[in-house]
Protein backbone atom coordinates (compact mmCIF):
# COMPACT_ATOMS: atom_id res chain seq x y z
CA UNK A 1 0.00 0.00 0.00
CA UNK A 2 1.54 3.14 -1.02
CA UNK A 3 0.88 6.90 -1.58
CA UNK A 4 2.78 8.60 -4.18
CA UNK A 5 2.44 12.37 -5.28
CA UNK A 6 3.67 14.80 -7.07
CA UNK A 7 3.09 18.53 -6.51
CA UNK A 8 3.34 22.11 -6.59
CA UNK A 9 1.27 22.81 -2.80
CA UNK A 10 3.02 21.99 0.42
CA UNK A 11 2.25 19.03 2.48
CA UNK A 12 0.64 18.26 5.94
CA UNK A 13 2.91 15.58 7.73
CA UNK A 14 0.75 15.05 10.58
CA UNK A 15 -1.94 14.93 8.04
CA UNK A 16 -0.21 11.99 6.29
CA UNK A 17 0.32 10.71 9.19
CA UNK A 18 -3.09 10.67 10.84
CA UNK A 19 -4.18 9.29 7.54
CA UNK A 20 -2.04 6.40 8.10
CA UNK A 21 -2.85 6.15 11.94
CA UNK A 22 -6.85 5.59 10.67
CA UNK A 23 -6.36 2.75 8.08
CA UNK A 24 -4.53 0.00 10.03
CA UNK A 25 -4.41 -1.04 13.82
CA UNK A 26 -1.10 -2.91 13.90
CA UNK A 27 1.35 -0.09 13.05
CA UNK A 28 3.57 0.45 15.91
CA UNK A 29 6.31 2.70 14.19
CA UNK A 30 6.35 5.42 11.37
CA UNK A 31 9.47 6.85 10.31
CA UNK A 32 9.78 9.90 8.29
CA UNK A 33 11.88 12.31 6.56
CA UNK A 34 11.42 15.78 5.29
CA UNK A 35 13.92 17.27 3.05
CA UNK A 36 13.74 21.73 3.47
CA UNK A 37 15.39 23.93 1.09
CA UNK A 38 18.59 25.39 3.07
CA UNK A 39 19.40 29.17 2.16
CA UNK A 40 23.36 27.98 1.35
CA UNK A 41 24.60 25.35 -0.83
CA UNK A 42 28.08 24.95 -2.17
CA UNK A 43 29.54 27.68 -0.29
CA UNK A 44 26.84 30.46 -1.97
CA UNK A 45 23.68 31.99 -0.64
CA UNK A 46 20.49 30.35 -1.91
CA UNK A 47 16.83 32.63 -2.49
CA UNK A 48 15.11 30.00 -4.15
CA UNK A 49 15.09 26.74 -5.68
CA UNK A 50 13.14 25.42 -8.82
CA UNK A 51 11.90 22.03 -9.33
CA UNK A 52 11.55 20.31 -12.27
CA UNK A 53 10.15 16.58 -13.23
CA UNK A 54 9.20 13.92 -15.43
CA UNK A 55 5.61 13.76 -15.44
CA UNK A 56 4.64 9.92 -15.50
CA UNK A 57 8.07 8.21 -15.09
CA UNK A 58 8.77 10.36 -11.87
CA UNK A 59 5.52 8.73 -10.34
CA UNK A 60 6.64 5.42 -11.54
CA UNK A 61 10.34 5.76 -10.40
CA UNK A 62 9.11 6.31 -6.94
CA UNK A 63 6.43 3.75 -6.97
CA UNK A 64 9.12 1.19 -7.40
CA UNK A 65 11.57 2.33 -4.90
CA UNK A 66 8.25 2.20 -2.55
CA UNK A 67 7.91 -1.85 -3.63
CA UNK A 68 11.86 -2.37 -3.79
CA UNK A 69 11.43 -1.23 -0.53
CA UNK A 70 8.62 -3.12 1.10
CA UNK A 71 9.99 -6.61 -0.38
CA UNK A 72 13.70 -5.94 2.03
CA UNK A 73 11.52 -4.62 4.99
CA UNK A 74 7.63 -4.97 6.83
CA UNK A 75 6.03 -2.12 5.55
CA UNK A 76 2.62 -1.56 6.14
CA UNK A 77 1.72 1.56 4.25
CA UNK A 78 4.41 4.25 2.82
CA UNK A 79 3.58 7.97 1.68
CA UNK A 80 6.21 10.03 -1.16
CA UNK A 81 5.46 13.25 -1.73
CA UNK A 82 7.78 15.50 -3.45
CA UNK A 83 6.87 19.30 -4.41
CA UNK A 84 7.98 20.42 -7.72
CA UNK A 85 7.78 24.52 -9.00
CA UNK A 86 9.69 27.43 -7.27
CA UNK A 87 10.49 26.85 -3.45
CA UNK A 88 11.98 29.32 -0.84
CA UNK A 89 14.61 28.28 2.24
CA UNK A 90 13.02 27.03 4.84
CA UNK A 91 10.11 25.28 2.86
CA UNK A 92 9.47 21.59 2.67
CA UNK A 93 10.77 19.87 -0.59
CA UNK A 94 10.55 16.14 -0.29
CA UNK A 95 8.20 13.97 2.50
CA UNK A 96 8.80 9.98 2.71
CA UNK A 97 6.92 8.38 5.56
CA UNK A 98 7.10 4.44 6.50
CA UNK A 99 4.79 3.16 8.36
CA UNK A 100 5.52 -0.89 10.25
CA UNK A 101 4.82 -2.69 13.05
CA UNK A 102 8.77 -2.03 14.54
CA UNK A 103 10.97 0.62 13.95
CA UNK A 104 14.06 -1.04 12.66
CA UNK A 105 12.00 -1.61 9.23
CA UNK A 106 10.37 2.01 9.31
CA UNK A 107 13.73 3.29 9.66
CA UNK A 108 15.89 1.23 7.08
CA UNK A 109 12.55 1.52 4.53
CA UNK A 110 12.46 5.29 4.44
CA UNK A 111 16.24 5.62 4.22
CA UNK A 112 16.26 3.44 1.58
CA UNK A 113 13.71 5.31 -0.01
CA UNK A 114 15.21 8.87 0.00
CA UNK A 115 18.95 7.35 -0.64
CA UNK A 116 17.13 5.49 -4.10
CA UNK A 117 15.06 8.56 -5.11
CA UNK A 118 17.88 10.81 -4.75
CA UNK A 119 19.87 8.87 -7.74
CA UNK A 120 17.21 6.98 -9.55
CA UNK A 121 13.26 9.67 -9.33
CA UNK A 122 13.78 12.06 -12.27
CA UNK A 123 13.98 15.69 -10.35
CA UNK A 124 15.89 18.23 -10.96
CA UNK A 125 16.79 21.53 -8.56
CA UNK A 126 17.94 24.63 -10.66
CA UNK A 127 18.80 27.42 -7.42
CA UNK A 128 19.17 31.23 -7.43
CA UNK A 129 22.62 32.12 -6.04
CA UNK A 130 23.78 36.31 -6.08
CA UNK A 131 25.94 35.04 -9.31
CA UNK A 132 22.86 34.05 -10.89
CA UNK A 133 20.55 30.90 -11.62
CA UNK A 134 22.28 27.54 -11.76
CA UNK A 135 21.81 23.76 -11.88
CA UNK A 136 22.60 21.81 -8.88
CA UNK A 137 24.91 19.17 -9.80
CA UNK A 138 24.66 15.48 -8.80
CA UNK A 139 26.57 14.70 -5.95
CA UNK A 140 29.01 11.54 -6.13
CA UNK A 141 27.37 10.86 -2.13
CA UNK A 142 24.43 10.40 -3.17
CA UNK A 143 25.59 7.28 -5.80
CA UNK A 144 27.51 6.19 -2.70
CA UNK A 145 24.39 6.25 -0.21
CA UNK A 146 23.16 4.59 -3.09
CA UNK A 147 25.45 2.19 -3.34
CA UNK A 148 25.71 0.91 0.02
CA UNK A 149 22.15 -0.68 -0.22
CA UNK A 150 23.26 -3.24 -3.08
CA UNK A 151 25.40 -4.79 -0.56
CA UNK A 152 23.11 -5.64 2.31
CA UNK B 1 9.86 8.19 -35.71
CA UNK B 2 10.20 8.25 -32.43
CA UNK B 3 9.53 11.07 -29.77
CA UNK B 4 12.55 12.65 -28.38
CA UNK B 5 12.14 14.82 -24.91
CA UNK B 6 14.61 16.91 -23.37
CA UNK B 7 14.54 17.97 -19.18
CA UNK B 8 16.55 20.50 -16.92
CA UNK B 9 19.72 22.28 -18.40
CA UNK B 10 19.43 19.53 -21.55
CA UNK B 11 16.00 21.15 -22.12
CA UNK B 12 17.48 24.38 -21.79
CA UNK B 13 20.56 23.86 -23.65
CA UNK B 14 18.66 22.33 -27.13
CA UNK B 15 15.61 25.34 -26.49
CA UNK B 16 13.17 22.86 -26.64
CA UNK B 17 11.26 20.42 -24.82
CA UNK B 18 10.35 17.32 -26.67
CA UNK B 19 10.86 17.01 -30.95
CA UNK B 20 10.02 14.08 -32.86
CA UNK B 21 13.10 12.33 -34.87
CA UNK B 22 12.90 10.30 -37.96
CA UNK B 23 15.36 8.00 -36.79
CA UNK B 24 16.02 4.63 -38.65
CA UNK B 25 14.64 2.10 -36.26
CA UNK B 26 15.06 -0.88 -34.54
CA UNK B 27 18.41 1.18 -33.71
CA UNK B 28 19.97 1.92 -30.11
CA UNK B 29 20.67 4.58 -27.79
CA UNK B 30 23.82 5.38 -28.71
CA UNK B 31 23.12 4.93 -32.37
CA UNK B 32 20.40 7.32 -31.93
CA UNK B 33 22.97 9.94 -29.38
CA UNK B 34 25.74 9.52 -32.39
CA UNK B 35 22.88 10.96 -34.88
CA UNK B 36 22.06 13.65 -33.02
CA UNK B 37 25.62 15.25 -32.31
CA UNK B 38 25.95 15.19 -35.73
CA UNK B 39 23.96 17.59 -36.26
CA UNK B 40 26.48 19.94 -34.46
CA UNK B 41 25.55 22.85 -32.52
CA UNK B 42 24.02 23.07 -29.41
CA UNK B 43 23.46 19.21 -30.23
CA UNK B 44 27.09 18.52 -30.01
CA UNK B 45 27.56 20.20 -27.26
CA UNK B 46 25.07 19.30 -25.07
CA UNK B 47 25.45 15.36 -25.82
CA UNK B 48 29.13 15.65 -25.55
CA UNK B 49 30.94 12.16 -24.59
CA UNK B 50 32.78 14.40 -21.83
CA UNK B 51 28.99 15.26 -20.27
CA UNK B 52 27.62 13.63 -17.84
CA UNK B 53 23.61 12.14 -18.79
CA UNK B 54 21.08 10.05 -18.73
CA UNK B 55 18.61 8.34 -21.15
CA UNK B 56 14.89 6.74 -20.38
CA UNK B 57 13.11 4.98 -22.88
CA UNK B 58 9.95 4.87 -22.38
CA UNK B 59 10.09 6.33 -19.01
CA UNK B 60 12.58 3.51 -18.17
CA UNK B 61 16.17 4.37 -17.29
CA UNK B 62 18.31 2.36 -19.47
CA UNK B 63 22.21 2.04 -20.99
CA UNK B 64 23.76 3.08 -24.13
CA UNK B 65 22.94 -0.46 -25.57
CA UNK B 66 19.35 0.04 -24.95
CA UNK B 67 16.86 -0.84 -28.14
CA UNK B 68 14.88 1.54 -29.72
CA UNK B 69 11.98 1.06 -31.94
CA UNK B 70 8.93 2.52 -33.75
CA UNK B 71 6.91 5.13 -31.99
CA UNK B 72 8.95 4.99 -28.58
CA UNK B 73 9.49 8.13 -26.06
CA UNK B 74 13.41 8.46 -25.74
CA UNK B 75 13.89 11.43 -22.79
CA UNK B 76 17.55 12.51 -22.28
CA UNK B 77 18.73 14.37 -19.18
CA UNK B 78 21.85 15.48 -16.57
CA UNK B 79 22.12 13.07 -13.55
CA UNK B 80 19.08 13.61 -11.23
CA UNK B 81 18.95 15.86 -8.06
CA UNK B 82 15.80 15.83 -6.41
CA UNK B 83 15.17 15.11 -2.63
CA UNK C 1 19.43 22.80 21.07
CA UNK C 2 16.75 20.42 22.20
CA UNK C 3 13.27 20.38 23.34
CA UNK C 4 12.07 17.29 25.83
CA UNK C 5 8.68 17.27 26.99
CA UNK C 6 6.82 14.43 28.90
CA UNK C 7 2.96 15.08 28.87
CA UNK C 8 -0.38 13.19 28.75
CA UNK C 9 -1.52 15.46 26.01
CA UNK C 10 -1.56 14.57 22.37
CA UNK C 11 1.69 16.17 20.19
CA UNK C 12 1.25 17.39 16.37
CA UNK C 13 4.14 16.65 14.32
CA UNK C 14 3.72 19.03 12.06
CA UNK C 15 3.43 22.03 14.25
CA UNK C 16 7.06 20.71 15.48
CA UNK C 17 8.73 20.35 12.15
CA UNK C 18 7.03 24.00 11.62
CA UNK C 19 9.03 25.55 14.75
CA UNK C 20 12.06 23.85 13.99
CA UNK C 21 12.19 25.22 10.23
CA UNK C 22 11.20 28.78 11.95
CA UNK C 23 13.98 28.64 14.33
CA UNK C 24 17.21 27.68 11.43
CA UNK C 25 17.56 28.68 7.84
CA UNK C 26 20.30 25.85 7.12
CA UNK C 27 18.19 22.80 7.76
CA UNK C 28 18.00 20.72 5.13
CA UNK C 29 17.17 17.12 6.54
CA UNK C 30 14.53 16.65 9.21
CA UNK C 31 14.09 13.04 10.12
CA UNK C 32 11.08 11.59 12.49
CA UNK C 33 9.41 8.71 14.68
CA UNK C 34 6.37 8.26 16.15
CA UNK C 35 5.87 5.32 17.98
CA UNK C 36 2.17 4.32 18.06
CA UNK C 37 0.17 2.10 20.31
CA UNK C 38 -0.52 -1.30 18.28
CA UNK C 39 -3.96 -3.59 19.24
CA UNK C 40 -1.77 -6.61 19.39
CA UNK C 41 1.49 -7.82 21.66
CA UNK C 42 3.03 -11.25 22.29
CA UNK C 43 -0.30 -12.39 20.76
CA UNK C 44 -2.71 -10.77 22.77
CA UNK C 45 -5.28 -7.73 22.11
CA UNK C 46 -4.30 -5.02 23.56
CA UNK C 47 -7.31 -2.58 24.46
CA UNK C 48 -5.61 0.09 26.11
CA UNK C 49 -2.22 1.13 27.69
CA UNK C 50 -1.46 3.11 30.75
CA UNK C 51 2.67 4.59 30.55
CA UNK C 52 4.21 5.83 33.96
CA UNK C 53 7.39 7.46 34.46
CA UNK C 54 10.18 9.06 37.21
CA UNK C 55 9.60 12.90 36.95
CA UNK C 56 12.73 14.63 36.75
CA UNK C 57 15.01 11.48 36.09
CA UNK C 58 13.07 10.77 33.08
CA UNK C 59 13.98 14.50 31.11
CA UNK C 60 17.14 14.43 32.54
CA UNK C 61 17.72 10.67 30.93
CA UNK C 62 16.34 12.20 27.25
CA UNK C 63 18.37 14.91 27.69
CA UNK C 64 21.68 12.93 27.95
CA UNK C 65 20.50 10.86 24.69
CA UNK C 66 20.15 13.93 22.59
CA UNK C 67 23.17 15.23 23.81
CA UNK C 68 25.12 11.99 22.86
CA UNK C 69 23.89 12.06 19.74
CA UNK C 70 24.36 15.61 19.47
CA UNK C 71 27.99 15.17 19.98
CA UNK C 72 28.21 11.78 17.26
CA UNK C 73 26.26 13.37 14.57
CA UNK C 74 25.71 16.62 12.89
CA UNK C 75 22.50 17.67 14.91
CA UNK C 76 20.80 21.42 14.39
CA UNK C 77 17.80 21.15 16.66
CA UNK C 78 15.96 18.06 18.33
CA UNK C 79 12.51 17.24 19.66
CA UNK C 80 12.01 14.58 21.96
CA UNK C 81 7.88 13.85 23.33
CA UNK C 82 6.93 11.52 24.98
CA UNK C 83 3.33 10.55 26.63
CA UNK C 84 2.59 9.00 29.76
CA UNK C 85 -1.26 8.04 31.15
CA UNK C 86 -4.10 5.73 29.35
CA UNK C 87 -3.47 5.39 25.60
CA UNK C 88 -5.58 3.67 22.94
CA UNK C 89 -4.74 1.44 19.92
CA UNK C 90 -4.00 4.26 16.92
CA UNK C 91 -2.53 6.94 19.59
CA UNK C 92 0.62 8.45 19.26
CA UNK C 93 2.80 7.42 22.14
CA UNK C 94 6.22 9.36 21.31
CA UNK C 95 8.15 11.28 18.81
CA UNK C 96 11.67 12.44 18.02
CA UNK C 97 12.35 15.19 15.71
CA UNK C 98 15.98 15.91 14.66
CA UNK C 99 17.01 18.03 12.40
CA UNK C 100 20.58 18.56 10.46
CA UNK C 101 22.39 20.00 7.46
CA UNK C 102 22.28 16.96 5.28
CA UNK C 103 19.66 13.63 5.73
CA UNK C 104 22.37 10.58 7.23
CA UNK C 105 23.04 12.33 10.37
CA UNK C 106 19.12 13.38 10.89
CA UNK C 107 18.54 9.27 10.04
CA UNK C 108 21.35 8.61 12.39
CA UNK C 109 20.49 10.37 15.02
CA UNK C 110 16.83 9.68 15.17
CA UNK C 111 17.44 5.79 15.47
CA UNK C 112 19.77 6.33 18.17
CA UNK C 113 17.93 8.46 20.08
CA UNK C 114 14.93 6.22 20.08
CA UNK C 115 17.01 2.89 20.78
CA UNK C 116 18.40 4.40 23.91
CA UNK C 117 15.15 5.79 24.86
CA UNK C 118 14.20 2.56 24.69
CA UNK C 119 16.73 1.05 27.15
CA UNK C 120 17.46 4.39 29.16
CA UNK C 121 14.61 6.46 29.90
CA UNK C 122 12.41 5.19 32.74
CA UNK C 123 8.99 4.46 31.50
CA UNK C 124 7.00 1.43 32.26
CA UNK C 125 3.78 0.69 30.01
CA UNK C 126 0.99 -1.62 31.55
CA UNK C 127 -1.27 -3.34 28.91
CA UNK C 128 -4.99 -4.42 29.63
CA UNK C 129 -5.77 -7.54 27.28
CA UNK C 130 -8.26 -9.68 27.26
CA UNK C 131 -6.71 -11.75 30.26
CA UNK C 132 -6.67 -8.96 32.21
CA UNK C 133 -4.13 -5.81 32.92
CA UNK C 134 -0.38 -6.65 32.14
CA UNK C 135 3.10 -5.02 32.69
CA UNK C 136 5.06 -5.32 29.79
CA UNK C 137 8.40 -6.91 29.75
CA UNK C 138 11.52 -5.37 28.34
CA UNK C 139 12.81 -6.89 25.01
CA UNK C 140 16.15 -8.73 24.76
CA UNK C 141 15.43 -6.78 20.97
CA UNK C 142 15.82 -3.59 22.26
CA UNK C 143 19.03 -4.31 24.47
CA UNK C 144 20.80 -5.49 21.15
CA UNK C 145 19.57 -2.11 19.53
CA UNK C 146 21.60 -0.01 21.72
CA UNK C 147 24.62 -2.07 21.90
CA UNK C 148 25.36 -1.96 18.09
CA UNK C 149 25.60 1.65 18.55
CA UNK C 150 28.36 0.90 21.28
CA UNK C 151 30.23 -0.27 18.77
CA UNK C 152 30.69 2.17 16.07
CA UNK D 1 17.90 8.40 56.17
CA UNK D 2 17.48 7.93 52.47
CA UNK D 3 14.67 8.52 50.43
CA UNK D 4 13.24 5.17 48.60
CA UNK D 5 10.84 5.59 45.47
CA UNK D 6 9.15 2.76 43.85
CA UNK D 7 7.89 2.35 40.00
CA UNK D 8 5.84 0.19 38.08
CA UNK D 9 5.26 -3.53 39.11
CA UNK D 10 7.80 -2.89 41.81
CA UNK D 11 5.82 -0.40 43.05
CA UNK D 12 2.13 -2.50 43.03
CA UNK D 13 3.97 -5.18 44.63
CA UNK D 14 4.84 -3.49 47.70
CA UNK D 15 1.91 -1.00 47.88
CA UNK D 16 3.85 1.95 48.08
CA UNK D 17 5.72 4.36 45.90
CA UNK D 18 7.63 5.57 48.32
CA UNK D 19 8.93 5.19 52.04
CA UNK D 20 12.20 6.51 54.32
CA UNK D 21 14.11 3.83 55.26
CA UNK D 22 16.65 4.44 58.36
CA UNK D 23 19.76 2.70 55.88
CA UNK D 24 23.69 3.05 57.92
CA UNK D 25 25.08 5.52 55.36
CA UNK D 26 27.53 5.41 53.92
CA UNK D 27 26.40 2.27 52.46
CA UNK D 28 26.58 0.24 48.93
CA UNK D 29 23.31 -0.50 46.51
CA UNK D 30 23.82 -4.34 47.79
CA UNK D 31 24.04 -3.39 50.98
CA UNK D 32 20.31 -1.42 50.79
CA UNK D 33 19.24 -4.41 48.55
CA UNK D 34 19.74 -7.25 50.91
CA UNK D 35 18.32 -5.18 54.10
CA UNK D 36 14.90 -4.35 52.06
CA UNK D 37 15.03 -8.15 51.50
CA UNK D 38 15.52 -9.38 55.13
CA UNK D 39 12.12 -7.42 55.70
CA UNK D 40 10.75 -10.76 53.85
CA UNK D 41 7.51 -10.77 52.19
CA UNK D 42 6.48 -8.76 49.29
CA UNK D 43 10.06 -6.89 49.85
CA UNK D 44 11.96 -10.46 49.46
CA UNK D 45 9.60 -11.48 46.52
CA UNK D 46 9.62 -7.83 44.52
CA UNK D 47 13.69 -7.75 44.95
CA UNK D 48 14.74 -11.24 44.56
CA UNK D 49 18.25 -11.37 43.03
CA UNK D 50 16.30 -14.07 40.24
CA UNK D 51 14.17 -10.88 39.58
CA UNK D 52 15.15 -8.36 37.10
CA UNK D 53 14.88 -4.58 38.82
CA UNK D 54 17.06 -1.20 38.50
CA UNK D 55 18.35 1.08 40.65
CA UNK D 56 18.84 5.32 40.50
CA UNK D 57 20.84 7.00 43.37
CA UNK D 58 19.40 10.72 42.96
CA UNK D 59 17.92 9.67 39.63
CA UNK D 60 20.82 8.25 38.05
CA UNK D 61 21.23 4.85 37.27
CA UNK D 62 23.73 2.95 38.71
CA UNK D 63 25.04 -0.11 39.81
CA UNK D 64 24.89 -2.63 42.24
CA UNK D 65 28.30 -1.17 44.20
CA UNK D 66 27.00 2.33 43.96
CA UNK D 67 27.48 4.51 47.21
CA UNK D 68 24.39 5.54 49.24
CA UNK D 69 24.89 8.54 51.11
CA UNK D 70 22.56 10.59 54.05
CA UNK D 71 19.68 12.33 52.21
CA UNK D 72 20.10 10.26 48.75
CA UNK D 73 16.85 9.22 46.85
CA UNK D 74 17.08 5.59 45.87
CA UNK D 75 14.53 4.40 43.35
CA UNK D 76 13.80 0.75 42.70
CA UNK D 77 12.06 -0.37 39.43
CA UNK D 78 11.89 -2.83 36.79
CA UNK D 79 13.64 -2.79 33.07
CA UNK D 80 12.08 0.47 31.19
CA UNK D 81 9.61 -0.35 28.56
CA UNK D 82 9.12 3.15 26.94
CA UNK D 83 9.31 4.36 23.59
Amino acid sequence: MATIRVQTNDFDLSAEHTQIRARHRDVGAIASFVGVVRDVNDGDGVSSMTLEHYPGMTEAALQKIVVEASSRWQVIDATVIHRVGTLLPTEQIVLVVVASRHRADAFAACEFIMDYLKTDAPFWKKETTPHGARWVEARASDDIATQRWENK
Amino acid sequence: MVTLRYFASIREALGKQSESADVPTPATVAALLDALRAKGGAYAEALSTTRRWRVAVNQDMVGLDAAIGPGDEVAIFPPVTGG
